[in-house]
Parts: structure tokens; sequence; C-alpha cells
């Protein structure tokens, strides 16, 4: 039988972790084909509707990385966008998405091996947790959004 | 309706060979809207951006992607190329297919299908981008320079010699770096000072310099061609103009047993002074930590001395603001302490010195005036061991990387004892000898065969004291692994190069990427080793890594060759990826509330008030304006509005929206 | 107050005063020591070096008959002991599968989790804080604190933040009115197991360690291990013959030393056993 | 790595890959047996890497890997942080499963022999049986006729051995051992 192959995004900032990401190929580092990367200028920029459209365009599971606290390139924008993860949480739980789902982390552009980790292992993480089959609800969700 | 073209890229067979790319271009010529799609062996060659430029023209394409390696590699490249041929450089993408496909994956029908869906999606982003223009920002033809070691003088005055301005940056009360604390330099053994002393006086009298010693990097806005850079200017207690550098005070002052930091420690110094007598500028400053005034409130002796009045104890730091329009970091770096090897005594047995440490001995201008003296007694060692890779390539002491210096100077240590010190016997203990670079080798063989110094591939387990004598417990692993034990005089650490204490902070005010071990990280490896992921910053020596003179002399020339050709333009166009709140028609005009969220959200305070008036003059919408000269395009501002009335050209909401979409539905 | 004790074989035989000297300190304390019920030997060196399983199984046995006791505190004088013990809970708790062999051999239930203390951890914890009442005559000598390998390493698992000088032995002699000499053996190893397969093994290496102690001019060697002991007191004949000179410095358990300056007597604390003559006297 | 090679073996049993050794030897320069030692540890290290049949055959014959006193000297200060004293453990049971002990270490194998020996039998180790035992097996009749006396003397030697309650416990941990547990 053939494994579940899980659907990742990864929501990336252009200035760390797309750059750590361009060195794990520089450095012929291997990991898992799951993932496939969406650049933006910062985590800043990456407004969490996205993510719950991922989703309910079938995503299993999302990776979420910028920069380290205090080596963002825009000063404050993994600030926010952390700041706006950790309330974003609580709205998963009501949607009831796993939170382990969403994978956030910290790549800087130095960091070539430690972007292959952070794949590898999500990509475990998210085979472990199945794929996820609840999109229609958070389609309504949005839906609802849209309207107000 | 868009008409797509797309180009695939094999790069060689760097892309090709785990990807299948006629695939890849056929799945692609299927999706909706692309009118054509091709691949070539290397896209970003002459004849592969021809073919685009064709392509753009006889199918009169509204948009283009290149699937081939980096954006950050050539997005430039294929936007020239598409500007070129009559369209708008914004409607071209890069489909990154190397660095995030075919490098880190195998060959497989999952990787190709991955290409595939890079492919589409961003061909769905490019069916929503719109045409753009390139914001002009002039540019601020002056340089700041960080760090005023050999690197930050080179980059200093070749960037001066192209006729721009410098601003050379100093934290020490003089320039000249850890280079002015050596000896002599390998492999030629010329007296470190006697070449590098010129260039500091050049440096004090340019007239494109201005030199600011004593001073630090307090906050760096802005971004390349228009940086305002603050700097602090740690107060001196000294009246600069006042004072003629008589050195009077230095004499007078009761606290003479400080550390002195240029002697490595081996020497003192009093509160107020001179680092070193070629010291530029060759004026005194007060060192607060250490004088009695200061601490104790009375004291002045060096007031009442000065003959000129110059001493100004009310004196404050000062923060000066200059608009800069590129950066050079050259903060260059450190070595390891010897208290950071517990096997080694931690630092408590006096005669096992650092690398650095011994320099001061054996340099003509040190504690010891070039007589290689050991620390504890004064003795002239009769047996010396130099120990290389003391901390270097060491996991365990979190440093596997190689300090790169250590073999060359731990020649040049050996071979400068033996030569001041005749009869003596000096040994090396080494695991390998790497000396790649211009009459190296040559150098440490001079050493093993002419001055006869002892190589022995081994490392040092332990050194310890037995009557008076430092016990080097050691291994030769080429006699079958035979212990060596030495009771040597001295013993001289080549102790890591580390990054500065401090380099951390500084890299996060600069807003440039760091490496695990705190050293800058240069834009790529290879073809951009000078700049950093920041553009109008650039790189200069130890900073980035433990390098010799030469190399960073090279490298700092580099930096000031990538300054000289930003600043050979009147001004730099920038990408237009900056926030926009819309418009729309009468009676909404916006769909901004006004809420101002974004402005609170906004790093640069670039999001202002907009009223919204009618024809008499009453306003009747307050609305969010980006100021777009103010805007870097981060877009914070996009994820915080509610209303979705604010947007970043280049990465906006539909953009990114039919990104993910298309990225999932790949079937 | 309670605390669990496991004195190991050593204690009970040829470091008999070690074992006098720590409950004659620990009496006069008003410190309660209560030995593991039917305590079995830890297996020493000749387990690990044997078989991978009794090094692990015998004092495993050990930790769980003191969790069945209700211990939450464990002093082990031997730092051989202590050694193997450490290094048991550590592995037990690195390798799962090891952990359910043993537990299922045991018969008994393995938490894994009790706090085993050295004698200087013990010291530190329950006499340094109490030393201005207990400590009645100073010892005023220049000592050598002699720590082993056992207490010290593998640092990474025994965690002595100076594990190549350690100091805890040293700021304790200190408050006890002695001199601690900063001296170049205080780690190296003293031939430990071979005490008696290898006694010309054990006189080379203790006595590179005796002779640095007296060259630095300590008047007594202080130690916390019984095996250290035996090596450096009663292979004195082979230390000797190695240096080819005789030392007559004497060898005592940091223990005896405190009982000296809490005013026990060299009987009740067990220094008559010693075959290096004790002539360290404190002034009543 | 080939799975008859011993440095796999190593790799499985100690979790420790021998490859990483760069053979910098500040193992061997800080072993205090060194200069007795027939294979030095870093020696020892390099023949590992080796994977070479004969290689492997001596450093189980070898008298090092019973000189070993496991100070943990070479693993506190390996750069790569090496558990050689692991290795050792392994090696040594290995060279006793396969009876390669090397000859000279003969007396020392029948010390820990006569140890766990007494061990077994009391549950707590009996000095005086120990020495008795040893000497029975070791032949070493005369060594210590001087050092035992006053050991008893200063009531340091007792006749009778202390014995455990318990013993059945005990000896379900010296049945049938798990030859080659990690």
């Amino acid at each position: 039988m053939t494994e579940f192959e899980p659907k990742i995004v990864a929501f990336v900032c252009n200035w760390c972790t797309y750059a750590g990401a361009d060195l794990t190929g520089t450095s012929r580092i291997k990991y898992a084909q799951n993932v496939k990367i969406i650049r933006f200028p910062c985590t800043g920029r990456i407004d969490f509707m996205l993510l719950l459209k991922a989703f309910s365009e079938g995503a299993d599971g999302i990776i979420v990385s910028g920069c380290h606290p205090n080596d963002c390139h825009y000063t404050s924008g993994n600030f926010h966008a952390r700041r706006r993860w950790i309330t974003f949480r609580g709205l998963l739980d009501l949607m009831g998405i796993d939170v382990r789902r969403i994978q956030y982390s910290w790549v800087s552009a130095a960091e070539g091996a430690k972007w292959a980790d952070v794949v590898n292992s999500t990509v475990t993480t998210i085979r472990e947790l199945g794929p996820y089959t609840d999109y229609a609800k958070v389609a309504n969700y949005l839906e609802k959004e849209a309207n107000v | 309706m868009s008409k797509i073209g797309v180009f695939i890229c094999h790069c060689g067979e760097n892309i090709s060979a785990t990807v299948d790319v006629e695939k890849v271009a056929e799945a692609a010529g299927k999706l909706e809207g692309v009118e054509f799609s091709t691949d070539y062996k290397y896209m970003c060659s002459d004849p592969g951006q021809t073919i685009i430029k064709q392509m753009i023209k006889e199918k009169g394409l509204t948009g283009v992607v290149v699937a081939a390696c980096s954006p950050r590699m050539h997005e430039p490249t294929f936007r020239k190329a598409c500007a070129e041929a009559g369209m708008n450089q914004y409607m071209c993408e890069m489909a990154n297919l190397r660095e995030h496909c075919s490098w880190v994956h195998d060959k497989s029908d999952a990787t190709t299908q991955k290409a595939i869906d890079i492919v589409r999606t961003l061909v769905e982003k490019v069916k929503h981008n719109k045409p753009l223009q390139p914001i002009k920002v002039p540019i601020t033809k002056k340089a700041l320079v960080i760090g005023g070691g050999i690197a930050g003088i080179q980059a200093s005055l070749d960037i001066a010699n192209a006729g721009h301005q410098v601003i050379l940056v100093e934290k020490d009360p003089s320039i000249g770096g850890h280079m002015s604390q050596l000896s002599e330099t390998f492999p030629t053994l010329d007296c470190s000072q006697c070449i590098l002393t010129p260039r500091m006086v050049e440096v004090a009298q340019h007239p494109n310099i201005t030199l600011l010693t004593y001073a630090e990097l307090e906050k760096l806005e802005g971004s390349i061609g228009s940086f305002k850079a603050t700097i602090r200017k740690k107060a001196k207690s000294i009246d600069e103009k006042l004072c003629t550098g008589c050195g009077l005070c230095t004499t007078k002052c009761p606290n003479k047993k400080i550390p002195s930091e240029f002697n490595a420690g081996l020497g003192l110094r009093t509160a107020i002074y001179v680092p070193f007598p070629q010291a530029v500028p060759n004026k005194p400053v007060i060192d607060k930590e250490n004088c009695t005034y200061y601490q104790k409130g009375k004291c002045k002796l060096c007031e009442k001395t000065c003959p000129t009045g110059a001493i100004r104890f009310d004196q404050e730091d000062e923060l000066v603001e200059i608009q800069v329009g590129a950066v050079v970091a050259a903060t260059g770096f450190n070595v390891m302490k010897t208290s950071e090897f517990p096997e080694y005594g931690y630092g408590k047995y006096k005669d096992v010195i650092t690398g650095l440490q011994f320099e001061r001995l054996a340099s003509a201008s040190g504690p010891t005036l070039g007589e290689i003296r050991r620390p504890s007694d004064g003795k002239i060692p009769e047996k010396i061991v130099f120990l290389a890779c003391a901390g270097s390539r060491d996991p365990a002491k979190g440093k596997p990387y190689c300090s790169k210096i250590c073999c060359m100077y731990t020649a040049k240590h050996a071979m400068l004892y033996q030569h001041k010190v005749h009869g003596g016997q000096s040994y090396v203990f080494y695991m390998d000898i790497r000396a790649a670079g211009k009459n190296y080798d040559e150098f440490t063989r001079r050493a093993i065969v002419e001055d006869e110094v002892n190589y022995i591939r081994g490392r040092v387990s332990k050194i310890y004291e037995e009557n008076g004598k430092l016990i080097v417990k050691g291994v030769d692993t080429l006699l079958n692994a035979k212990p060596v034990e030495i009771e040597a005089d001295m013993v001289v650490l080549a102790s890591a190069g580390v990054a500065n204490p401090g380099s951390e902070e500084l890299a996060q005010k600069m807003h440039i990427s760091y490496d695990a071990y705190n050293f800058f990280a240069e834009a790529h490896p290879k073809l951009k080793p000078v700049e950093t992921n920041t553009a109008g910053i650039f790189l200069a020596g130890a900073c980035q890594a433990p390098k010799d003179i030469p190399e960073t002399v090279s490298q700092a020339s580099g930096a000031a060759a990538k300054v000289a050709i930003l600043f050979s333009q009147d001004e730099l166009s920038r990408d237009p990826a900056i926030a926009v709140v819309n418009r729309c028609a009468p009676p909404l005009f916006s769909t901004c509330v006004g809420c101002f969220m974004c402005a609170t959200a906004c790093p640069y305070q670039a999001i202002g008030e907009e009223l919204i008036t009618d024809r008499q003059g009453n306003v009747i919408k307050r609305v969010a304006k980006v100021n777009p000269g103010l805007c870097q395009g981060c877009g914070t501002c996009v994820a915080f509005c509610r209303s979705k009335s604010i947007d970043i050209d280049g990465y906006t909401n539909e953009q990114m929206y039919s990104e993910v979409m298309a990225l999932l539905n790949n079937d | 107050m309670k605390i669990g004790f496991y004195p190991g074989c050593s204690l009970t035989g040829s470091s008999r005063e070690y074992n006098e000297s720590i409950l004659a300190i620990s009496k006069k304390a008003g410190i309660e020591l209560v030995e593991i019920n039917d305590w079995n030997c830890c297996g020493a060196t000749a387990a690990h070096n044997l078989t991978k399983e009794l090094s692990v199984s015998l004092p495993a046995r050990n930790l769980a008959l003191a969790e069945k006791d209700g211990m939450e505190e464990l002093v082990v004088p031997c730092a051989a002991c202590y050694n193997r013990l450490v290094m048991t809970q550590h592995e037990l708790n690195e390798n799962g599968g090891l952990k359910a062999l043993i537990a299922d051999k045991l018969q008994m239930p393995l938490k894994n989790n009790i706090k085993i203390l050295n004698v200087l951890q013990f010291l530190e914890k329950y006499f340094v804080p109490r030393f201005e009442e207990l400590i009645k005559y100073p010892l005023a000598y220049d000592v050598a604190c002699y720590y082993g390998c056992l207490l010290v390493r593998p640092n990474k698992i025994m965690k002595d933040e100076r594990w190549e000088d350690p100091m805890s032995m040293d700021s304790i002699m200190q408050k006890l009115g002695a001199n601690a000499l900063d001296w170049s053996f205080k780690t190296e190893c003293c031939g430990a197991g071979f005490s008696v397969s290898k006694p010309e093994i054990v006189g080379e290496l203790s006595g590179k360690i005796v002779r640095n102690a007296v060259d630095r001019g300590a008047k007594a060697i202080v130690v916390a291990c019984p095996m250290c002991h035996s090596n450096l007191d009663m292979r004195r004949p082979a230390i000797e013959s190695y240096l080819k000179r005789n030392v007559d410095v004497p060898v005592i358990y940091i223990t005896e030393a405190i009982a000296l300056a809490m005013g026990i007597t060299s009987k009740e604390a067990g220094i008559n056993r010693h075959f290096v003559p004790v002539n360290l006297t404190v002034n009543r | 790595m080939n799975k008859e090679d011993l440095s796999f073996k190593v790799k499985q049993a100690t979790n420790v890959n021998v490859r990483e050794c760069y053979q910098c030897g500040k193992c061997t320069a800080g072993c205090p047996l060194a200069e007795q030692m027939d294979l030095r540890p870093s020696v020892i290290m390099r023949m590992l890497q080796s994977g070479d049949e004969q290689d492997m055959d001596n450093v189980l014959r070898s008298y090092s890997i019973w000189l070993c006193l496991t100070c943990e000297t070479c693993y506190s200060r390996c750069p790569m942080e090496l558990d050689i004293p692991k290795i050792m453990d392994y090696l040594r049971q290995r060279s006793l499963v396969e009876g390669k002990v090397n000859s000279k270490a003969r007396n020392i194998v029948s010390f820990h022999k006569s140890f766990l020996n007494t061990v077994e039998r009391n549950g707590r180790l009996h000095e005086m049986g120990l020495i008795l035992e040893y000497k029975m097996r070791s032949g070493k009749l005369l060594q210590d006729m001087t050092t035992a006396p006053g050991m008893f003397t200063r009531g340091k030697l007792s006749i009778l051995p202390e014995h455990i309650k318990d013993k059945k416990s005990l000896s379900r941990l010296f049945k049938n051992q798990d030859k080659n547990s990690k």
C-alpha cells in the first residue's frame, strides 16, 4: 500500500527562511518533497486567513517560518506575526484544527540544515496526524468572514 | 485574457538531472492562460534570454514565468531581459526549481510533479501581476565604515580615493585593530606596524574621510542609497581641539595598574591613556570605569597638569545622525581566552598564553620590547610549546570550524622564537598543517627544516604545573600514538578565532544575517562573498569569518569597489513592492474605514492620514495614506487591515490567495 | 531528619573508617542515615567490564529498593558506588528498552527519579550551612584535596562545572580552617580497580599523585573515595618502591577531617585503622 | 558500514560512530596507562575505522582493552565527545564472548570473575573470600601476604561474608543475561 503523502504549504519570509531554504539547496541537503514554498516579503505580511484558505483548499499541514526574534529584516514584522499567531491558535481550536498541523519556526539565511529538519519533522508529524478532512467547515467560515 | 510564457531551464544538469524538464514544459503548456512553454539548457545565457525576448514579441506575451534557479540569484537578469523586449519587468516571475526542488530531492516522478506544482503556482501569480514602475530614490554618496582595523582602513581609503565621502567609526580610542598588535607578519616576516601605521596616518589626513574614534553604531534605519545612521560618540572627557597630545596627563595619572587592552593584558596602562604610541588619533581618553575622579569624586590630577586645559570631566556621550548611501561592516574578530580551556588550567597558569599575547611579547613595541620573556617571572623560556587548533575544530568547545590563520601564525611564532632565543627548543602540536596560500607552505617548511621547530602531530590532553615547569601531556600520532611529555617553560595556545562580543546585537541593528557562531553571513557563499542579505551593506574582513591580512585587504577592496559601483549612479530604482490604500468610486472613495491599525503596525511610520474633501473643501472621509518614500514593503499593514483596504504591490492578497489555491489543486 | 543511605561493600570491610566517620558526624549533627533495606553490591568495575547487563541491573536493584523504602534522597559515600548508581540512573533514562528488561527481571517498580548525593554534595547540603555551630576545633594544616575520577567524570553526566580543577572539597576544607593547596593531580586516576590484580600499576599512578601533593607541601591528602584511599594508604609500600623514597603523608577521608574538627575522637572516627599513621591533631 | 564490521556492531551497542574520530590523539595523550598499552586508545579507534578483519581481531586480542581503568579522562576531553570507555566495555565483553582474552590480562579477568562470584554468592562483596578465590584462580598465592594481616588487625577483613536476605531476586539478575544488550 502507498503511504499517505501529506500536502504541506510553507509560508516563508524572503529574507531569512527563503534564503535559508536556498542554502539548503546550495548545500545539497535532501528533504521530503511534500512541502512547497510560497514567498512573502515578511512573516508580518502573512494574513492568517490565508492559512485557513490553505486548509480549505486541502492542505494537511502548514509551515510558517521567518527570521529569528530581533533578526527581522523589517525590524518587527516577525514579532507582529508571532503575536497574531498566538491569538490565531485560539481560532484553530475553535475550528477543531489540531494546532500541530501548523509548524511555526525560525530559520535564518545561514541555517540551511535547519530548514531540512523543519521540513522533515513537519512531514513526520503530519503523517502521524493523518490527512485533514474537515475543509468544508473552514470554507464555510471563510464564506461568513467574506460577507462580514 | 493573459498570455503567459513559461521558460524551463535545465541549468546544465543541475535541474534536468532530477527533474524531467520536458515533462514540466509540456504540463505548463496545458495550463489555462499559458500561451507558450519551452525548456532550454541555460536560460540565463544569451541565447536563452534571446528565446524569451523573441517569444514576448512573437506571441505578444503579457507575462513570463522563468522556471530556473532562485529569484535571489537571477530575478534581475530575467526582468531586465523582459524589459528589453518591451514588457513591464514586474510581469516576470521566477519559479525556483533548483534550490527548492532539483537540488534537494532525488530523481523521481514526485520531484517532477513538485516542479510542475511550483510552476503552476507562479503562473497563477503572474496572471494577477500588475505592471509597476520602479521607485527612483536618490543615492546619498557617502559611506559608513564600521570598524577601524585593517579591513575598515583599506575599505575607507579605497572609497575615499574613488572620490566619495567616508565616515569611519571605531569603538576604541585609536584605529589600527588587531593588526597594530601584531609583531611580524607571515610569510614575509615584515613588521606589522611598519606597513600599517602609514595607512593609519593616511586615513587621519584624507580629506574625504571623517574619523570618529571611541564611537559606536547606535541605530541604522532606511535602506540602500539612503540609510540614516545614529552614532554614539562616547565621551572621551577631552576637548580634542585643545589637546595637543603631549601626554603629560598620562604620566601624572595615579591609576597605573590597569591591564592594557593593546598589550592583551600583558602590560599596564593608566586611566587616562593613549592605547599605544603610534595611535591615531594620538590623543588620550579617560576610561571612566578606572578613573579615580569618576569613581571616588576626587583626583583631577590630569586636569591640573594639562597645559592647555583640555580635560572635560563634564563631557557626555553625544548622538550624531548621519545620512549614508552604503555601509561597510568591518568589525573584526576576537580570540578565545585561556580561561576557556579547563584541561589547560582554566587560565590559572600565567605562562600559558594566547597567540595574540605572544604577538605582544614578540613585538618591539610590546611590554618586553620584543624579547620573549614569560609573564610569571620574566625569564626567557628555554623550552616553549605551541598548540595549534586550541579550541578550533573542537565541537566539544562549540567551535567545529577551522580558524584558518593559526597554522601560519603558529609557524611564524615558533620561527620568531627560534630567531630571538638562540639554543631554545620549540615544539608545535598540530593536527594538520593548513598552509594553502602563496608562499605559505614554503614558510611552514622553513620553520621545520631551517629553524628546526619540532612539529608533533597530535593534540595535547593536559597542561599542569610541577616544580616550576609546565608539563605538557601530548601524543605523537605518527609514532604509533606514543605519549609525549614536555617540560615547558611557556605554552602558547593558538586559540580559536571567534566573533567579537556584541556582533550579534550589531547584526540585528543592521538587519543583516549572521551564522551560528555570530559571524556575519555573506549573501552567497560563492558569488556574493562581500554582499549581505541587506542591499547596500557590505562585509570586509574577519567579521565574516577568521581570515588573514591579505585576504582581509582583498575583501575590503572588494567591498569598497561595490560601494563605488553603487555610487556611480545618481539614483537607484527601488523595488515598487510597497503598500497602497485602495481607491474606489464615490461616495465610498475607499473601503478604508480609518481605523489606522495599519499605522500602528508599520515599523517605518510610513502611514499617515489623508482627508477626502468635497468641492467645498468639507472633509468627507479620513483614510490611511502610504508614504512611498518611507514604505519598505514588509506588508505587515496588509495582515492587520480588517477591511482589506490596504494591499502591497507584488504580494497582493489576490496574488497570494491564487498562489495558495494553485499550489494545492494539482489534480 | 532521616536520609537514605547506601554504604556499599567497601564501607563494611576495608573502608570501615569511612563508614564510622560519616555515621559519627551525622549522629553528632542529629542526622539519621537509614540504610537501604537488603541492599546489594553495585557490581563495581568487574560488572561493567564483563557484562553490560549486570553493570546496570545490580545498581538498579538498589535504586528500586530505595524507592520501596520511600527514600527521596540517597547518600552514597563510596565514589565508585556513586558513579555506578548515577550512570545506571542515566542509562535507564536514556535507554527505555533496557529499563523495561531490567524492571522485568527485578519484579519491582522502578521510577528511577531518586536524588543521588555523593559525600561532597551531602556535606554541602547538610553540614556546611551549620559549620558555625558544628565546627569546634579548626584543622589548621596544608592539605591536598584529591577527588579522583569517579566524582567528576564523565563530566557530561556528573556535571561538575569545574571538572578539571574541582573546588567543592577544597572549600569545605578551607571552612574547617585548613589551607587547601592548589595542585595538579586532583582528578588523576589512582589505579582504582587494579589494587589487587595490578599493584605495580597502582604504585606508579598513585605514586605520581602522592609525589605532587608532597612537593606542594601537603601535610595530608584528603579523599572521598574508598578505592583512592586504599590505593594511597594501604598500597603505600608499592608507592614508595615506585618513588624510591619513603613518604609518610597521611590520607584521610573528608568525613574524618570533619569528625576531628567537630571534636570527635580519632577512635570514634576510625582513624586508628589507617596503614599510614595519621598524626593530625586539633588543639582542644 | 558493513554489517559484519566490528565498527558497525560498536555503533549498535554503544551508539558511538567511530568514523567521527579524526585521530587527534587527545585520548591517548591523557590516558594514564597509554605507556603500558600495546594498542593505544587512538590506535584502537583507527583500527575500528579500518574495517579490516585482522585489525578487528587484534583489537579484541589486545591487552589494552583490559588495562583501561574507565577513568573517563579520554571521554571528558575528546573534542568529538566520543564515549571511548563505553567502547572499551563493549570490546572487553566481545573479547570474552569470542574467547580472545589477551594472555597478559588473565589475572585481571579472573579477579573480575572472582569478584562477581562472591557477589553472586552473597549479594555483597566479601573481600576475604574474593582474595582467596582470586588467589586460587590466578595462582598468585603469595601476593598480599604482607597487607592481608595488616587489614585483619585493623578490622578491615571479616572472616565471614555478609549475606543479603532476598537471594532469589539477585540470582534472577545473574541468570540468562542478554549477552549483547546495549
